[in-house]
């Protein structure tokens, strides 16, 4: 299993801030998990705009990064405070 | 007093200048930034603004822009205090003191630190009016702001 | 409370900001400058530092300052507190206070104020240290700082 | 009788802030002033230097301009304050 956040306005598109799912098999990267959460999601690309970083367990990784069952990975949009 | 505090806790920014004058005690200057969050928006009167932050990565960028400006100014003090949740017009969203011996030093950190935490830091944060929700993000002139910063560096 | 005040009464640069906040509420940003005399100068511990002003010249000219930054900036409110006579290490000389609904505006508001303030507002200060009497003047980075506004009118 | 000030280091010079006096004939104009004050404080030139300016009642003014009887004649050397 594998912990999905989404946040900012991703989480109006996607309906849930938080889940919990089993990876499928065809998803091995960062990038492939992107691909197939847009498709599931019917997000017309939003979780594919480049601007949408991807961070596992904390840290932000590129799209060619590998997946394991057991990690955090979060969509985060642009960011900023104040 | 911690240097960075992020907290859904009401800010008090003169009681928190207060104590970093304390604090800082022996500076020649403190510069200080409060951001409210604002009464009206496009599209009317702002009910709430909502700050969603994610840890540790939120503290974690936030400790290593204040290590940057520790490097590049010399200061005697910095003082970094962000809200997050649920927010109401004039309420302060964040709070920022840099203490110095030199002014320009003072003024210069702090205006660092808020061009990060306003394009780099890791908050999303969502404005309520009567007519409708929206995610704010960063304008082209926030960023246009940040990267004075990093064109200094290259020079 | 007024926008220029020049008197020989301590200030208290948090409850200044304070009522400047109440009074300057629904701006975005604030920003203030508090400057305290230093504990050490060139020659030992600071006693005591001495601030002589000229009426009306002083007021006169701190006010044009206070309407060029109004002109040239968007900005909500403006506070500028300046002790003269005699106070100890510490203490704070001057308290500027800048509301605007743009973060840069209030920044370069209060940094172009105290610019003036380090260079042109009519007042001249004395230092004494256990060994000696010594009349300030700005330095050489005091009138390069000020100058920084000049450059920009002319482009 | 012109009032005349010292402010800042000047005082330090001329050993007074503040004095009255009546203007000597040969005194017309804010130069001329400056020049037989210091001679008269025995300055070398310290009330010369061009950093120091002169205001009369309250306004900053060029060597050449004229002095009365009633003037508040202020030396004013660089100022700064914060």
């Amino acid at each position: 299993m594998a912990k999905l956040l989404y946040f900012g306005r991703l989480s109006d598109i996607t309906g849930t801030a938080e889940e919990t799912l089993s990876l499928p098999l065809e998803v091995e990267t960062a990038g492939d998990l992107r691909q197939w959460l847009d498709l599931r999601f019917e997000c017309a690309g939003a979780l594919l705009e480049p601007t949408v970083r991807i961070a596992v367990n904390s840290e932000i990784i590129f799209d060619s990064t590998g997946l394991s069952e057991g990690d955090e990975i979060a969509f985060m949009p642009p960011v900023g405070g104040g | 007093m911690d240097a960075i505090i992020i907290s859904p806790d009401p800010i008090d920014a003169p009681e928190t200048l207060k104590q970093f004058e304390t604090e800082a005690s022996g500076a020649g200057g403190i510069v200080s930034f409060t951001g409210n969050v604002r009464p009206v928006a496009k599209f009317g009167p702002v009910k709430s603004l909502f700050l969603q932050s994610y840890s540790p990565l939120t503290e974690n960028g936030i400790k290593s822009a204040l290590e940057t400006a520790q490097a590049r100014w010399p200061l005697m003090g910095v003082r970094i205090v962000h809200r997050i949740g649920e927010m109401a017009p004039g309420e302060t969203i964040v709070f920022v003191a840099t203490a110095s011996a030199h002014r320009r030093a003072a003024f210069e950190a702090a205006d660092f630190l808020m061009d990060y935490l306003k394009t780099e830091a890791v908050f999303w944060k969502k404005e309520t009016t009567e007519t409708e929700e929206a995610w704010i993000e960063p304008r082209g002139e926030d960023y246009s702001d940040a990267n004075r910063w990093q064109l200094e560096d290259a020079t």
